[in-house]
């Protein structure tokens, strides 16, 4: 079985895995790292989205192999020591999230699309999180939340350009 | 779902690939990005003996200037090509086709090269690959080949490589100057395949149509170029009426399928409307 | 209890859009989804499901499989034959209904794509999984039944031999004389619906998780109903009800769809039995497409007589209502709650309901977010469309000459129920301000002039539904199983903090949050200070669950009466310390204090800690505050509103595209308004689903083709629009905090929104109706003047198989 | 799904009526199928179907339901279930021939049944496969036919040829600059000439492999795993093909591949 060496939420694991154990059982069965669930089978529903090496991906269609050597955060690695970050807020602030099981894959698709966008218009958003399906809430309030994260994250950023 | 067992490897060098490909026989499989082939191993309807993962051969990830053309690495991801100052310049076409290619997290994995060897006729790239006369350079233990796109694609998910192939990169020749290109898909839902899409670029001459190319997707087991439409509009004035006419045609000789997202009565039907529509927008008539 | 006591509360949490208290482990991923538990021991089930719709088994071989690597045990459905007993329905709606067995694994026969035929339980996913390529299973193909009418049809063939007939039931309804409403009526509209088969497709999949001990049984699942399910599985499993325990931990949405008792869960619990260790399954999407039960897949025959003045006569319903193959919890119910609704907010003097619940060898349907109510509003709100159209009156002010007017109320509809109160005036004049109603009629025009080939369609959607599920003695004149109350009760701690215990059992909604908010107002304690437990048999034993939007209009009723007793006890205690008399104290902001003595108080926190230490309490009196209450509502709620959608239509390639959405809902007093806002938003994405996405779709041999979310579309933020909401606010008078119920209004009223504004759009093509959902090749077809083809052509979105087997 | 295929041979009908009630025969013509065992009328066989990444294998048998020589009509069913799933494929074929004279029409209806994986998605991979190899299994039958006429003429050509004419013209077709396969650009070129497929045939194995037709494993011969790739392949080559010349070309061929039954 292949070794692989991964680095989830800030620890480091080694583990031997057989090479179809999908990135997403891996989290969740060999590591406890339950907080990203599965939606679907065919990658549609993005409830599994973890960043890896920074950017968003479904773990649910990625084999734990293909981690080897990366970086991974799931939304239990987000916040510091217990103080959420500003995207876990933001969607609690505007009531984005329901039942919350499409909210782990929500919040980290979201904060792939403010990497590449810091100020995005509503359409951006939604077309932003076009790979992440949620059933209760019609994206009204999600839409909401990542705009309002982004200007958020967006002042800090701003006050270390400008000190 | 979950797949069924495989071997796995992992090659650094394309030489390693080929020759773990040639080894492991016909029933193992290249894994590229695996946005395809992921989801059709947990639905157990691919079993492959063995996987041969090619995303760490760094060589496979370059985009470079050869000069009248860009060679795309097999390995580029659909976000990397899309951010690509090269492919942007010269070849804009395949950066719009690939903003359309499935969503954003799907795009970090997807490869180029992997979506033009799943060969699905309801794939975006293909269609823009052939409007762009790509070659697609393939290797082998056997040695080096080139296959034409109009060669390249076969039939429904299946490309002219050998079990044994690997499919290293993409040749596409740059446009130059004058041609204005569009990809116009059509489907449900942001996510959903393409029930038919147009991939076009057409180079004007003043207010004329100089030379136009235009590929569809989904309107048969394999893309096909529309080229009933590219004679009809060519020396052309760049105009709606010219357009729609000539986009009458677009169906002409292809063989949409029926399935659950469109018949193929209303694929024809749609293939000439979007034509009609993608021709406007690249020429900004 | 009446209204005037509910008035005098001072209502500072009730009313505040407070944030969520679940949100916190939601949005870091501390979740407790059944999924996310595994005991030490547990050991993982996968099921080898019907690949036919409908065959006879001849041969299950399980023996290669069990000699798999990690596998424990196999089993079949003759294996468990003995135990497993048969699945419920509650709801025997005729007494002649014909009700076959259900075995929660086949054992002869399967009667729809994936059906359970066998079972493997292995040490993980993945080795269970395997094994179920080693299991043989030898089928003899019987013939699917697939179409509704020709399952009615003589010499149809049969779903269940045994019964003679595809017939379920038929039940009806009549109210006035149809006839004579009919009777040379100027205007016969007659029309026939297609209410297609829909996936409810919550984003948690089902799982279950069974732990035993001893005797006794836990078991976790992705359920609403952990009351109801405890019983259904001991009546079922003949293990004593007080032997099971249910937990319903965090559920990840249900949409009526974790309404049900599941053979999976059936099979977990023996299994459990069987092995002596912790036995757990979660369902993938694929399998869950094909096993969760659908919803709605309804054939509507509908004839409207009316005046000239557009004023309705009466209405005739025939409906055609698809069970699937089996009657589960409450499927053949659900075309009935809709009979009540097909009036919608307008008199008529005749009403005639007939349903004819029909067997096909497809997935069982059941409750689906609106569950027979969505169906209904669709047929009316379209036909008010119809008549519009037919008598050249504009579609809003044809409801305007029909609707009951603000003062009519309370009012006897012709279906019998008892509207207490509405506003339709009020929510459709601030719905049109909000929509700039006239401004899109001229834009209308414009692109009509101009023969634009985008054309613009108005739809209107002036709703009511009947929630709050249900009075008892309306339930037990429908041959319900159970009754309709709800149970709670409110533990004033030592310390003065509260908790409250709910037979509701949430799955998304904000029970946590909005429950506490009713309880700090009526106990004057602070939110933070409430906590709220649920959705576990052993800690709330009492309840009746969540669906059909009855968790606050009922359970939250029960929790304000739990509260008021509180206080009383709490009074009694409070003159006692007080040495003043009952009637002489004020009790406000949770605070006791004497008449004109402001001064002189106790807190309901010192009164909790003084009925704690029991020193000194009054005679009679229990050491104790604690009270329960149980709320059997006397009718049901009644929200209403005015949808109006607008939509793009390009003409060309048939796209729908919705411009703009106006809701303007008018759910009775609000609790929270984040939450109810929330509830629309959410309502109304997959009523707009069901307008323009969502079918699943069954081939002529009765596979279903949609087991996909690649195929099954739920449309994502990139196809939705922003909607535009408001409220009015007209409080009902049936419960004393004059809420209604809001979880299924938006998915209800947005369907028919959107479906009359594509006709709109298109009838000056000559086009009166597009079948959901309205594809775009649909749309094409209709503009192109083409009947609707019973014949097996794919495409169109949609195939066969789906109410009635056209497209 | 229902299938109907009509085509006329030049043999007479009792010379067709016979190779008709050739399980055997029959069987060989569905691509990818391979025979496995012959129990007394029933013939247990597998057939592995390749597209692109998707591979479904089944195992099942075939066996003639009745034959009516009065109205000249056979019927076959086969069933079979996926060897690593639980979905199954079942097809009735029914084919009657009517006397012309010196020709015979045959037509061919086919119901096809599958159950499973494939026949649960909305892209039709049941249409787009399932058809196709219908289809090919009719024009495979109606090749057999036309060889009764001439079996003899072929017989004896040890199996170099394994494919069919029209296979190893689109092999060739689509893999024109082959390293590998140097002979065959030049036998698609040669289409015309009866002999120039076969030997290109061995020496373009890996472009072979992918578009192998039906071989029918004796019970003296190993088991060969086949399959059907690429299904419409055929159907884009016939035009490379042509004509008469090319169904000369599947005639031969097809007659010398029921003689040499050689293990690849």
């Amino acid at each position: 079985m292949p070794r692989i060496r991964v680095e989830v939420d800030g620890a480091t694991y080694e583990d031997e895995v057989e090479p179809r154990l999908l990135l997403v059982h891996y989290l969740r069965e060999r590591l406890g790292k339950v907080g990203t669930p599965v939606g679907c089978d065919t990658s549609n529903c993005g409830a599994c989205t973890v960043l890896m090496d920074g950017m968003s991906v479904k773990s649910c269609s990625v084999l734990a192999v293909q981690a080897d050597g990366s970086d991974v955060t799931t939304v239990e690695g987000l916040g510091i020591d217990g103080t959420p970050h500003p995207m876990q807020r933001a969607f609690h602030e505007e009531h984005a999230l329901q039942c919350g099981y499409c909210t782990p894959g929500m919040i980290m698709a979201s904060l792939d699309l403010l990497r590449e966008n810091a100020d995005p218009s509503e359409e951006e958003v939604r077309d932003g999180l076009e790979g992440n399906l949620c059933r209760c809430t019609g994206y009204q309030n999600i839409v909401k939340a990542v705009r309002r994260a982004a200007g958020e994250m967006r002042d800090p950023a701003e006050q270390e350009v400008t000190p | 779902m979950i797949p069924a067992t495989f071997d796995y490897t992992r090659p650094a060098s394309v030489d390693d690939a080929v020759r773990a490909l040639s080894d492991a026989g016909e029933d193992a499989k290249v894994l590229a990005g695996g946005q395809s082939l992921m989801p059709l191993l947990r639905m157990r309807l691919a079993y492959p003996d063995a996987l041969i993962d090619v995303g760490r051969i760094g060589a496979l990830r370059e985009i470079r200037d050869e000069g009248d053309a860009l060679v795309i690495g097999a390995m580029a991801t659909h976000h990397e090509v899309i951010r690509d100052p090269l492919v942007r310049e010269h070849l804009p076409l395949i950066a719009r086709a690939t903003e359309t290619v499935a969503d954003p997290a799907v795009r970090h994995r997807g490869t180029f090269g992997g979506s033009m060897a799943h060969a699905d006729p309801a794939g975006d790239l293909p269609a823009v690959a052939l409007a762009l006369d790509a070659v697609f350079l393939v290797r082998s233990v056997r040695g080096e080949r080139e296959i034409p796109a109009a060669d390249f694609f076969v039939d429904w998910m299946t490309s002219a490589m050998e079990p044994d192939e690997l499919l290293v990169g993409v040749r596409v020749p740059k446009l130059g100057s004058g041609w204005g290109v569009h990809y116009e898909k059509f489907h449900r839902t942001a996510q959903a395949w393409a029930i038919v899409g147009v991939a076009c670029a057409v180079r004007r001459n003043g207010d004329g149509v100089e030379e136009a190319r235009v590929a569809l997707t989904n309107m048969g087991p394999a893309p096909v170029r529309a080229s009933a439409v590219e004679t009809a509009v060519s020396g052309r004035p760049a105009s709606e009426d010219v357009f729609r006419t000539a986009a009458a045609q677009a169906a002409a000789g292809t063989e949409p399928p029926a399935d659950l997202h469109g018949s193929s009565e209303y694929r024809a039907h749609l293939a000439t409307v979007l034509t009609a529509r993608a021709l406007s927008a690249a020429t900004g008539a | 209890m009446t209204v005037q006591e509910g008035d005098a509360v001072t209502t500072q949490e009730v009313g505040s859009p407070r944030k969520r208290s679940e949100d916190a482990r939601l949005i870091t991923g501390r979740t407790r989804w059944t999924d996310n538990m595994t005991p030490a021991g547990t050991l993982h089930m996968a099921f080898v499901r019907s690949p036919h719709a409908h065959a006879r088994i001849t041969r299950v071989d399980t023996s290669q499989a069990k000699g798999r690597p990690g596998v424990v045990a196999v089993f079949s459905g003759a294996d468990l034959a003995e135990e497993q007993g048969s699945l419920p329905c509650a709801w025997v709606v005729t007494e002649d209904m014909k009700h076959p067995e259900h075995p929660p694994m086949a054992v002869n026969e399967v009667r729809y794509v994936g059906e359970p035929v066998a079972c493997v339980v292995a040490r993980d996913k993945y080795a269970a999984v395997d094994a179920l390529e080693e299991i043989d299973i030898d089928y003899e193909p019987l013939p699917a039944v697939v179409d509704m009418d020709a399952a009615l049809a003589d010499g149809a063939d049969l779903v269940h031999e045994d019964l003679g007939t595809n017939k379920s039931y038929t039940w009806v309804f009549e109210n006035g004389d149809l006839d004579a409403a009919m009777r040379d009526a100027p205007v016969v509209i007659e029309r026939e619906y297609i209410q297609q088969r829909l996936i409810p497709t919550a984003m948690e999949p089902r799982s279950v998780l069974c732990v035993p001990e001893d005797e006794d049984y836990t078991l976790y699942s992705a359920t609403q109903i952990p009351h109801i399910l405890r019983l259904m599985l001991a009546t079922v499993t003949g293990i004593p009800e007080h032997r099971l325990r249910v937990v319903a931990p965090d559920v990840g949405g249900g949409f009526g769809s974790k309404l049900q008792v599941y053979g999976e869960e059936v099979l977990a619990l023996l299994i459990a039995r069987r092995l002596g260790r912790p036995v757990k399954w979660t369902e993938s999407r694929s399998e869950g497409n094909m096993t969760v039960h659908h919803g709605r897949d309804q054939i509507q025959r509908l004839t409207l007589a009316a005046e000239r003045d557009g004023r309705i006569r009466g209405l005739k319903v025939n409906l055609l209502a698809d069970m699937g193959a089996y009657l589960m919890l409450v499927t053949p119910g659900i075309p009935l709650l809709g009979a009540f609704m097909f009036n919608g907010i307008y008199k008529m003097d005749a009403l005639s309901f007939t349903c004819t619940g029909v067997f096909t060898t497809k997935t069982p349907t059941d409750a689906y977010r609106g569950a027979g109510r969505p169906e209904a509003t669709f047929a009316i709100e379209r036909l008010m469309d119809e008549l519009a159209a037919e008598l050249g009156i504009d579609a809003i002010e044809v409801r305007r000459r029909n609707w009951i007017a603000h003062e009519e109320f309370p009012y006897e509809t012709i279906a019998g129920l008892t509207y207490d109160t509405g506003n339709y005036e009020a929510a459709t004049d601030k719905a049109l301000e909000l929509f700039e109603y006239d401004k899109l009629r001229a834009e209308q025009a414009d692109r009509r002039e101009r023969q634009d080939p985008v054309q613009l369609g108005i739809g209107v959607s002036t709703f009511t539904e009947m929630c709050g599920l249900a009075p008892s003695r309306v339930l037990g004149s429908l041959s319900y199983g159970a009754g309709g109350w709800e149970h709670a009760s409110v533990r004033v701690l030592p310390s003065g903090k509260v908790e409250v215990v709910t037979g509701s059992s949430p799955h998304g909604q904000g029970h946590a949050t909005a429950w506490a908010q009713i309880a700090a107002d009526r106990l004057g304690v602070p939110w933070e200070d409430v906590k709220v437990l649920h959705g576990d048999t052993a800690i709330s034993p009492k309840g009746m669950d969540t669906y059909g939007s009855r968790s606050l209009a009922v359970g939250g009723v029960a929790l304000y009466s739990a509260c008021e007793k509180v206080v009383d006890k709490a009074r009694k205690v409070a003159a006692h310390l007080l040495e003043a008399s009952e009637q002489d104290l004020d009790f406000s902001g949770g605070r006791f204090s004497v008449r004109g003595v402001q001064q002189e108080g106790k807190t309901i926190q010192e009164v909790a800690l003084a009925a704690f230490a029991a020193h000194d309490l009054p005679e009679g009196i229990e050491p104790s505050l604690d009270s329960d209450a149980t709320f059997d509502p006397e009718n049901f709620s009644f929200p209403h509103g005015t949808h109006l959608c607008a939509t793009e239509v390009d003409t060309e390639t048939g796209m729908v595209k919705i411009r703009k959405y106006v809701a303007v809902d008018d759910v009775g007093t609000v609790v929270n308004p984040l939450i109810v806002e929330g509830q629309v938003h959410g309502g109304l994405a997959q009523g707009i689903a069901q307008a323009l996405y969502e079918e699943a779709v069954y081939d002529t041999e009765g596979n279903l083709t949609t087991t996909t979310m690649a195929d099954y579309l739920i449309p994502s933020a990139a196809d939705l629009p922003a909607f535009t909401t408001d409220r009015t606010e007209t409080p009902a008078t049936s419960n004393p905090l004059g809420v209604k119920g809001v979880g299924e209004a938006g998915t209800i009223a947005s369907t028919p929104a959107v479906v009359n504004a594509i006709v709109d759009a298109l009838r000056p093509h000559g086009v009166n109706d597009v079948q959901m959902p309205c594809t775009p090749e649909r749309v094409w077809r209709a503009l192109r003047g083409e009947a609707k083809p019973r014949a097996a052509e794919p495409g169109a979105g949609g195939g066969l198989g789906s109410a009635g087997g056209d497209q | 799904m229902e299938l109907d295929h009509d085509f006329t041979v030049p043999v007479p009908v009792d010379q067709a009526w016979s190779v008709l009630l050739d399980v055997e025969r029959v069987a060989a013509c569905m691509p990818g199928a391979t025979l496995d065992s012959i129990e007394g009328e029933e013939f247990k066989g597998r057939m592995k179907v390749k597209v692109g990444a998707m591979t479904i294998t089944y195992r099942g048998s075939a066996r003639i339901v009745s034959a009516d020589e009065s109205s000249r009509t056979v019927t076959m069913e086969a069933s079979a279930k996926e060897a690593r799933g639980s979905g199954t494929a079942a097809a009735t074929v029914q084919a009657k021939l009517i006397d012309e004279g010196d020709t015979t029409r045959v037509t061919v209806h086919t119901k096809l049944n599958v159950t499973g994986r494939p026949a649960q998605f909305g892209r039709n991979i049941l249409a787009e496969v399932g058809s196709k190899i219908i289809s090919r299994f009719a024009k495979a039958l109606e090749e057999e036919l036309e060889s009764s006429g001439t079996e003899s003429s072929g017989a004896g050509a040890e199996g170099a040829a394994e494919t069919e004419a029209e296979s190893g013209a689109s092999v060739t077709e689509i893999t024109p600059e082959s390293a590998a396969a140097p002979a065959a650009p030049e036998a698609a070129e040669a289409s015309g000439a009866p002999e120039a497929p076969a030997e290109p045939q061995t020496a373009a194995a890996p472009a072979a492999k992918r578009e192998r037709p039906l071989r029918v494993a004796r019970e003296d011969d190993a088991i060969d795993l086949l399959e059907v790739a690429g299904p419409s392949v055929a159907k884009r080559a016939v035009p490379a093909v042509g004509g008469l010349v090319g169904l000369l070309v599947v005639f031969r061929l097809l007659t010398r591949r029921r003689r040499g039954r050689k293990k690849r």
